[in-house]
C-alpha cells in the first residue's frame, strides 16, 4: 500500500466534513472518488496531500507517518496535488513554470551549481512540456493560455516535480466533452508510463468510468461504496444518492 | 573634467580671456529645501548683501567677489557632497555656511581634515573641546552664551524657581548644562526638566507637571515648529499669565508667525534684533538695503550671514590672495570688523566672534507688522564668552550633570 | 529562448552595466558618481525582496542604516580597518533582515510592510535618543578617523577619486553576486514566489524558508551599501533611518523597473542626477522631482527600465508580447 | 486630567486615522499623501478665515476644499493606475507628498501661517484646580459627532452602504451596474477632508507650515494598524489607544513617546496583523 489511510476526521465548525474515513491507494492503482457535492471528496483530498490540517486519524505513506506534515515535505516526499483551479506562475513563460516545478525540491537551498542542474531541469521541463502538448505555447506567458491549456499546464507542473502519488482534483474541469475525453486518455496514459497511483476526484462518470482501476463513492463525509467501476454504475444506492431520490438506507 | 574644459573654453570666448578676472570664491551651503528653508533663505540673503556691497565697492583682490550658494536640503550627506563637490571641482579653499550646528559640526570636522576655511553662520560648538581644530569660525554665538546672559536677567527680575522643557537635542543639552551653571552661581532653584523628542506639536501633556511646580520661570529649550507649537498653546492656557516664559534661542520669524500668543511675559535670547536702537548708523544702514532688496528685515540669521561672508571677503583682500589658509586664518582674527552691531572682533585663540548677547521681549498684541520684540537688556560678550581655556576643557559647563530622563 | 532558461541573467548585462557606470566621474561629479554606485548596491538588495520576491517592504532603511552605524561604530570605538568593519556592518543588517523576516514571515502584502516600517521606525527614534551615546543622536556619528587601505592598492579614502574605485570595486562584487544569486537554484524559484506562493509550497518547495533567505541577502545588500556610505562620508548621519530613505528607494527602484536587473540600477541613476541638477538649478527641487516622478508613473507604469525593454522587445516582435504585471 | 488630554490628543488621530482607513478600506491605497491632505486642510483654514473671518466656516470649508482637491487628484492622478500593478497608486501618492509641500512653499512662502484660536473657545476652563483648554474640549466633541455622523452616513444612508459593499467587493458591486469609480473618488475624497478636517482643527496649535504633515502621516498609519485595516471602529480604538499612550510615556519619559507608538505598532502587527476590529484574511 502507498497510501494508508485509517479513521481520518476533519471538522469545520459543527460540520463533520470528512468522518472516520479509511483509505488504501495500492503502488500504481488509479482510484477515484466520486460523490454528490459537499460529499467531502475535496476535503479527504486535500487532508492527504496536507492542504488541510487533519483533526483525526493518521496517513501513512509507504509506511512512514505523514499526518500534519507540512504541505512541501509532503510534496518532497512524492505525493504532488494539482488544484480545482489552475493555479501557476501568470506572468512567467510556459517553459519558466515548468523548469521551476522541475526544479529537484532538496536544490532550493544552494546558491552554486546553477548551470549543471539547470541543464538537467531543462530536460525535464521540455519532456514534460511535449507530454501536455503545451509545445507551441512555450514561450507565452501562462497568463496567455486558455482555459483547457491552464488545466493543461497545472498538470504539467504537478508531472515535473516526478510525483510518486498524483492527486488530481477534477482535472477536466471546464473542458469541452472532446477535450475531456483527450484529457482522460492523456492522464491514464501517462500514469502507466511512469508507473504512478494516482487520486482523481471528478464529477464526469465517462472520464471515470475510462480511466479507473477501482472507484469510491463519498457521501457525508463516509465512504458509501468502493468496487470496480462497472459495479458502482449499475449499484442502485449510488444512482439515488446521486439522482437525490430520496435519502440512502444507511 | 570635461565638462569643466567645455565651460571654461565657453567662459573665454565670451569675455575677452586676456583680462581674465582676479577676484575670488567663497562657497556656502544652506539648507535651502526642508523645514528650515525660510531661515536659511534669510541667510542666503545676508551673504548675497554683503558680497553685492563688496562688489558694489570695487569687488576684491582686482575681480569679482563670487558667491556659490548650493543647498543642503538639511541632509548631512548631501551637504557633504556639496562642500567635496566645490573644494575638488571648483578648487576652493574658503567654505561656509549651514545652519544645522549637526552639520557644521561635520563639514568643520571635513574642513580640519583637508585644510579649508569654514565660516559656519549658526549657533555651534566650533569652539568649544574637541571640535575646535584651528580651520573652523562662527559668526554666530556658542550655544551656551545665549543661557548666560538671560539667566542673569531671569534671575534677578522674573524669579528664583524655574523649571525647563527641552528638545532632546545636543545642541539644546549644551545650553541646558549653561541653566543648569548659572541656575547654582545665582542661586535659581531649579524644579526639574521635562525632556521632548524633536519634533513634539502637541505640548499639552507636559502642562499637568508644569503646573504641579508651578515654577517662577519656565525655560523653554526649543526651535522652530516645536518652540511655535508650545508658545501657542501654553499662551491658550494662560500659562504665560501663571508663569514667565524664558526662551533660550529664539527668531523673528517664530515671533511672527506665533503672533498676539508672543506676548510681553515671553523673554527670548537672541544676538540680533533689527530694531534694536543702541546700534546706531551702520545698523540702519544695514536694515535699509536688506529691506529694500528683501522685502522684510533682517533675522539674526540674516546679519550672521552678512557678517561672516562681510569678515571673508575683508580678509580676503587683506591677505591679497584666497588660498593660502592659514595666512587667511590670522587675518582673519587680526582685524576688527565693522557689523550692523559695531565694530567686532573674532578672538584669535578660539575664533569665536566676540558679540553681545540681547535679552528680547514679545510686544504680544502691540506688535505691529515686523516689530515684535522689544529689547530689554544687551549683554556684552565679556560676561558671557567663556575664557579660550575654559572653551579647550569645555569648562565650566561640561561636567554639569544635566537631568538624563 | 533556450539560452534564457538556462542562464535568465547572462554576464553581458552585468558588463554592459559595468562600463556604463565605471566612467561616470566623467561626466558627473566624482562625490555624486560615488553615491550613484552606493544607493545602487542599495536599490538592488531592496530589489531582491520587491522585484523578484514580492516582498513589499517600507522599512529597508532599517538595514541600510543599520550598515552605516555598525561600520561607523567598527571604525570608531573598535578601530577595526576598512575591510573588517564593511563585513561587519553588512552581516549586522543581513542578520537583523533576517531576524524580522523570520518573525514576520508569515505575514503578508500591506501587513509585512506595516511591520518592516514599524521596525525601522524603532531602529530611527533609537539611534535618535535613548542610544544617544553610542549612535551620536541628532548629529549622527562623529569622528570617525581618516581611512586609507593598503591591500590591492594604497589608497587614501579621503580623496574622492579614490574612494569612487574602492565603492566601484564593491559594486563590480555586488553586481556579480546579485546576477550569481538571480540564477542559482534559490534565486530561480524567488519569480515562482512572487507569482504564486502557494503553488511554489505544493511543489515541495519551502516557501517561507525562501522568503526569509531572500530578506536575508537583501539585508547583506542594504548593509554593505550603509557601509560604503560611511567609508565615502567619513560620517553616519541620522536621515539614513528616516523612513524617507526606505521610501526614496522604493521610488528609485520601482521607477526603474522592478522585474529587470538593471531597473533599480537605472531608476538610481535617473533619480539621483534629477535630484542634483534640479537642486543646482533651484531651491524648489522637490516640487519638479516629486511632479516629474508622478508623471514618469503615470506614462511608465513598468519603469523606464521596463518600458525601454518593452519596447526593444517589440522591434523585435516575437510572437506574443510578454506583459508585466 | 491626564485622560482628557490623552482624548485630545487622541481626537485628532482619529480624524486623521478614519480618514486613511477609508482610503485603504475602499481603494486598497496605502496613502503616503495622507499627511499633505493635513496640511492643505489647515492651509485652507488660514486662507477662508483670512477671507471671511470666521473661524468656524474656515473649519467646514476647509474639509470641503480639501475634500475636492481630494477627488481632483484621484481622478486625475490615481484613476489610470487602478488596473496597473497594486503598487503604483501607493507610489503615486509618495511623488504627491514631495511635490505639494514644496509648491505651498512657492505659493504661501517658506514662514509658516498663524491661525488664532477663535475668540469663543480661548482660554480654559477649571477642573478642579487644574486649568483645561476649552479649545481641547472643542475637539474632542467635535470629533465625537464627526465619528457619529460619518458612522450613521455609511450605515444608514444608501450611499454609505454602497461604499461598504464596494470595500468588501468591488467587482461585485460593479456587476450590479453601480459606477465604482465614483464610488471611490467620492471615498477617496471623504477620506481626504478628514485628514483635512484634523489639520484644520489643529492649525491654531501648531500654526499651517508646509512640512507639518511629514511625520503624521506615519503616526496616523500606526493608528490605522493598531485598529485594524479597513474597520471604522478600529481607528476610533486605535486613535485613543495612541492618544493615551503617547500622554502617558510622555509623563514620565518625554523622549521616549515616540519610540513607544512604534514598539506598540510592532507588538500588535507580530501577535494579531489584523489589528482589533480588521477583518481576517485582508492580506
Amino acid at each position: 500500500m502507498i497510501i494508508k489511510a485509517e479513521k481520518l476526521t476533519k471538522k469545520f465548525g459543527g460540520l463533520v466534513a470528512v468522518d472516520q474515513v479509511d483509505f488504501t491507494l495500492a503502488a500504481g492503482e488509479f482510484k477515484s472518488i466520486i460523490g454528490p457535492n459537499g460529499a467531502g471528496k475535496t476535503t479527504l483530498f486535500n487532508l492527504i496531500a496536507g492542504a488541510e490540517p487533519v483533526d483525526g486519524g493518521r496517513i501513512l505513506f509507504q509506511g512512514d507517518e505523514i499526518t500534519n506534515l507540512p504541505q512541501e515535505r509532503i510534496a518532497r516526499m512524492g505525493v504532488v496535488k494539482t488544484c480545482q483551479t489552475s493555479q501557476f506562475f501568470p506572468s512567467l513563460s510556459v517553459m519558466q513554470n515548468l523548469s521551476v516545478a522541475a526544479q529537484p525540491p532538496s536544490s532550493w537551498r544552494s546558491l552554486w551549481r546553477g548551470k549543471g542542474l539547470a541543464q538537467k531541469t531543462l530536460r525535464q521541463a521540455k519532456a514534460v512540456l511535449k507530454q501536455v502538448g503545451l509545445e507551441s505555447a512555450a514561450d507565452c506567458p501562462a497568463e496567455a493560455l486558455s482555459h483547457g491549456e491552464r488545466r493543461y499546464l497545472d498538470l504539467g507542473l504537478a508531472l515535473a516535480a516526478n510525483p510518486k502519488v498524483l492527486l488530481l482534483d477534477e482535472p477536466t474541469a471546464g473542458m469541452s466533452p472532446a477535450e475531456t475525453r483527450q484529457a482522460a486518455r492523456l492522464i491514464k496514459h501517462l500514469a502507466q508510463e511512469f508507473s504512478l497511483s494516482v487520486i482523481l476526484v471528478e464529477h464526469d462518470m465517462g472520464v471515470v468510468m475510462e480511466v479507473s482501476d477501482r472507484v469510491l463513492v463519498m457521501n457525508e463525509g463516509r465512504i458509501f461504496a468502493e468496487g470496480a467501476p462497472q459495479e458502482i454504475r449499475r449499484n442502485p444506492d449510488v444512482q439515488r444518492i446521486y439522482l437525490g431520490k430520496g435519502r440512502a438506507a444507511c | 573634467m570635461i565638462r569643466r574644459l567645455v565651460l571654461i573654453a565657453l567662459i573665454c570666448i565670451l569675455i575677452p580671456c586676456a583680462a581674465m578676472a582676479e577676484g575670488a570664491k567663497f562657497g556656502i551651503v544652506l539648507p535651502l529645501s526642508g523645514p528650515y528653508a525660510a531661515m536659511a533663505q534669510d541667510m542666503k540673503n545676508g551673504a548675497m548683501l554683503a558680497t553685492d556691497q563688496v562688489n558694489q565697492a570695487g569687488g576684491v583682490l582686482g575681480g569679482q567677489a563670487e558667491l556659490i550658494v548650493k543647498d543642503s536640503q538639511l541632509k548631512a550627506d548631501i551637504a557633504l557632497r556639496r562642500v567635496k563637490e566645490m573644494v575638488e571641482e571648483e578648487h576652493l579653499t574658503v567654505i561656509g555656511g549651514n545652519l544645522s550646528g549637526a552639520i557644521s559640526l561635520v563639514i568643520n570636522e571635513y574642513a580640519c581634515k583637508n585644510n579649508l576655511l569654514y565660516m559656519s553662520y549658526c549657533y555651534n560648538s566650533l569652539p568649544v573641546g574637541k571640535e575646535f581644530c584651528g580651520k573652523g569660525f562662527t559668526s554666530a554665538v556658542i550655544p551656551y552664551q545665549n543661557p548666560d546672559a538671560l539667566a542673569t536677567y531671569a534671575f534677578k527680575n522674573l524669579g528664583k524657581t524655574w523649571m525647563s522643557l527641552s528638545a532632546d537635542y545636543r545642541g539644546f543639552h549644551d545650553m541646558m548644562a549653561s541653566w543648569m551653571y548659572n541656575s547654582d552661581q545665582l542661586g535659581g532653584e531649579f524644579k526639574g526638566n521635562i525632556y521632548h523628542p524633536l519634533g513634539t506639536r502637541d505640548f499639552s501633556t507636559y502642562i499637568p507637571r508644569i503646573l504641579a511646580e508651578s515654577p517662577d520661570i519656565l525655560v523653554l529649550n526649543n526651535y522652530g515648529a516645536d518652540q511655535i507649537a508650545a508658545i501657542k498653546q501654553f499662551s491658550q492656557l494662560g500659562l504665560t499669565k501663571k508663569m514667565k516664559i524664558v526662551i533660550s534661542k529664539t527668531h523673528l520669524h517664530i515671533a511672527k508667525e506665533c503672533g498676539k500668543a508672543y506676548d510681553a511675559n515671553i523673554y527670548g535670547g537672541a544676538t540680533y534684533y533689527w530694531n534694536m536702537k543702541a546700534a546706531g548708523e551702520e545698523n540702519k544702514k544695514f536694515v535699509e538695503a536688506f529691506t529694500a532688496k528683501f522685502g522684510a528685515p533682517p533675522s539674526g540669521d540674516a546679519e550672521a550671514a552678512y557678517v561672516g561672508t562681510k569678515a571673508v571677503w575683508q580678509a580676503i583682500a587683506k591677505n591679497g590672495a584666497a588660498d593660502n589658509v592659514d595666512a587667511l586664518i590670522d587675518a582673519l582674527t587680526s582685524m576688527t570688523v565693522q557689523t550692523p552691531k559695531g565694530s567686532e572682533q573674532f578672538r584669535a585663540c578660539d575664533h569665536a566672534r566676540q558679540q553681545s548677547i540681547l535679552v528680547l521681549r514679545g510686544r504680544g498684541d502691540q506688535s505691529k507688522d515686523w516689530d515684535v520684540f522689544e529689547v530689554v537688556q544687551e549683554v556684552p560678550w565679556e560676561e558671557t564668552l567663556q575664557s579660550c581655556e575654559n572653551n579647550k576643557n569645555n569648562l565650566p559647563y561640561g561636567n554639569v550633570p544635566i537631568p538624563t530622563k | 529562448m533556450e539560452e534564457k532558461l538556462e542562464n535568465p541573467y547572462s554576464l553581458k548585462i552585468v558588463w554592459a552595466i559595468l562600463l556604463v557606470l565605471a566612467p561616470m566621474p566623467l561626466v558627473l561629479s566624482t562625490p555624486l558618481a560615488t553615491e550613484i554606485l552606493i544607493y545602487a548596491i542599495f536599490a538592488m538588495g531592496f530589489n531582491l525582496a520587491l522585484g523578484h520576491t514580492g516582498i513589499l517592504s517600507f522599512g529597508h532603511a532599517a538595514y541600510f542604516g543599520l550598515g552605516c552605524y555598525v561600520t561607523g561604530m567598527a571604525l570608531r570605538y573598535l578601530e577595526l580597518g576598512v575591510f573588517p568593519a564593511l563585513l561587519l556592518g553588512t552581516l549586522a543588517a543581513g542578520l537583523a533582515a533576517l531576524a524580522l523576516a523570520a518573525l514576520a514571515v508569515k505575514r503578508q502584502g500591506v501587513y509585512f510592510a506595516m511591520i518592516s516600517l514599524a521596525f525601522s521606525q524603532m531602529l530611527y527614534f533609537l539611534a535618535l535618543s535613548p542610544l544617544k551615546g553610542l549612535t551620536g543622536g541628532e548629529d549622527g556619528l562623529k569622528f570617525i578617523p581618516k581611512l586609507a587601505i593598503e591591500f590591492p592598492a594604497p589608497l587614501d579614502l579621503s580623496k574622492p577619486l579614490s574612494a569612487y574605485f574602492f565603492t566601484l570595486f564593491f559594486f563590480a562584487l555586488a553586481i556579480f553576486a546579485m546576477r550569481q544569486v538571480l540564477n542559482s537554484p534559490m534565486g530561480r524559484l524567488l519569480p515562482a514566489i512572487r507569482e504564486n506562493e502557494a503553488r511554489v509550497k505544493s511543489l515541495g518547495f519551502p516557501s517561507h524558508a525562501l522568503k526569509i533567505m531572500s530578506m536575508a541577502i537583501s539585508g547583506l545588500f542594504c548593509g554593505l551599501a550603509g557601509g560604503l556610505l560611511t567609508v565615502y562620508l567619513g560620517y553616519v548621519p541620522l536621515s539614513t533611518l528616516h523612513w524617507f530613505t526606505s521610501g526614496s528607494i522604493m521610488m528609485m527602484t520601482i521607477l526603474g523597473g522592478m522585474q529587470s536587473f538593471s531597473g533599480p540600477i537605472v531608476g538610481v541613476l535617473v533619480f539621483l542626477c534629477l535630484q542634483d541638477v534640479t537642486g543646482n538649478f533651484t531651491e524648489r527641487w522637490e516640487l519638479f522631482s516629486g511632479t516629474l516622478f508622478m508623471a514618469l508613473i503615470l506614462l511608465f507604469p513598468q519603469g523606464v527600465a521596463g518600458t525601454i525593454r518593452q519596447r526593444v522587445r517589440r522591434r523585435m516582435a516575437p510572437a506574443i508580447p510578454e506583459q508585466q504585471t | 486630567m491626564h485622560i482628557l488630554l490623552g482624548l485630545a490628543l487622541g481626537a485628532i488621530y482619529i480624524l486623521l486615522a478614519a480618514g486613511l482607513t477609508i482610503v485603504y478600506g475602499l481603494l486598497d491605497v496605502v496613502n503616503f499623501a495622507h499627511g499633505v491632505f493635513y496640511m492643505l486642510g489647515a492651509y485652507a483654514v488660514f486662507l477662508v478665515i483670512s477671507l471671511t473671518g470666521s473661524f468656524w466656516i474656515g473649519l467646514a470649508s476647509a474639509a470641503i476644499i480639501t475634500g475636492l482637491i481630494g477627488a481632483l487628484a484621484e481622478v486625475f492622478l490615481l484613476r489610470p493606475l487602478y488596473e496597473k500593478h497594486q503598487l503604483y497608486p501607493l507610489l503615486l501618492t509618495f511623488g504627491f507628498s514631495v511635490a505639494v509641500p514644496d509648491l505651498m512653499k512657492v505659493i504661501f512662502g517658506l514662514i509658516g501661517k498663524t491661525v488664532d484660536y477663535p475668540e469663543a473657545l480661548s482660554g480654559f476652563i477649571l477642573l478642579g484646580t487644574i486649568p483645561f483648554p476649552k479649545y481641547r474640549l472643542f475637539i474632542i466633541v467635535l470629533t465625537a459627532v464627526v465619528m457619529t455622523s460619518l458612522w450613521l452616513f455609511l450605515k444608514k444612508s444608501d450611499l454609505g452602504m454602497v461604499m461598504r459593499a464596494a470595500t468588501l467587493n468591488s467587482r461585485m458591486v460593479e456587476a450590479l451596474g453601480i459606477d465604482v469609480a465614483r464610488i471611490w473618488t467620492v471615498g477617496f475624497s471623504i477620506g481626504v477632508g478628514l485628514a483635512a478636517l484634523g489639520g484644520a482643527v489643529a492649525a491654531p496649535m501648531v500654526s499651517a507650515s508646509p512640512d507639518m504633515g511629514v511625520e503624521i502621516t506615519v503616526e496616523s498609519f500606526v493608528v490605522v494598524v493598531l485598529g485594524g485595516l479597513g474597520s471604522l471602529a478600529g481607528a476610533v480604538t486605535g486613535g485613543l489607544i495612541i492618544g493615551q499612550v503617547v500622554s502617558f510615556v510622555s509623563l514620565f519619559a518625554g523622549q521616549y513617546s515616540k519610540v513607544a507608538i512604534f514598539i506598540v505598532m510592532f507588538i500588535v502587527l507580530l501577535v494579531r496583523p489584523r489589528g482589533l476590529f480588521g477583518e481576517a484574511g485582508r492580506h
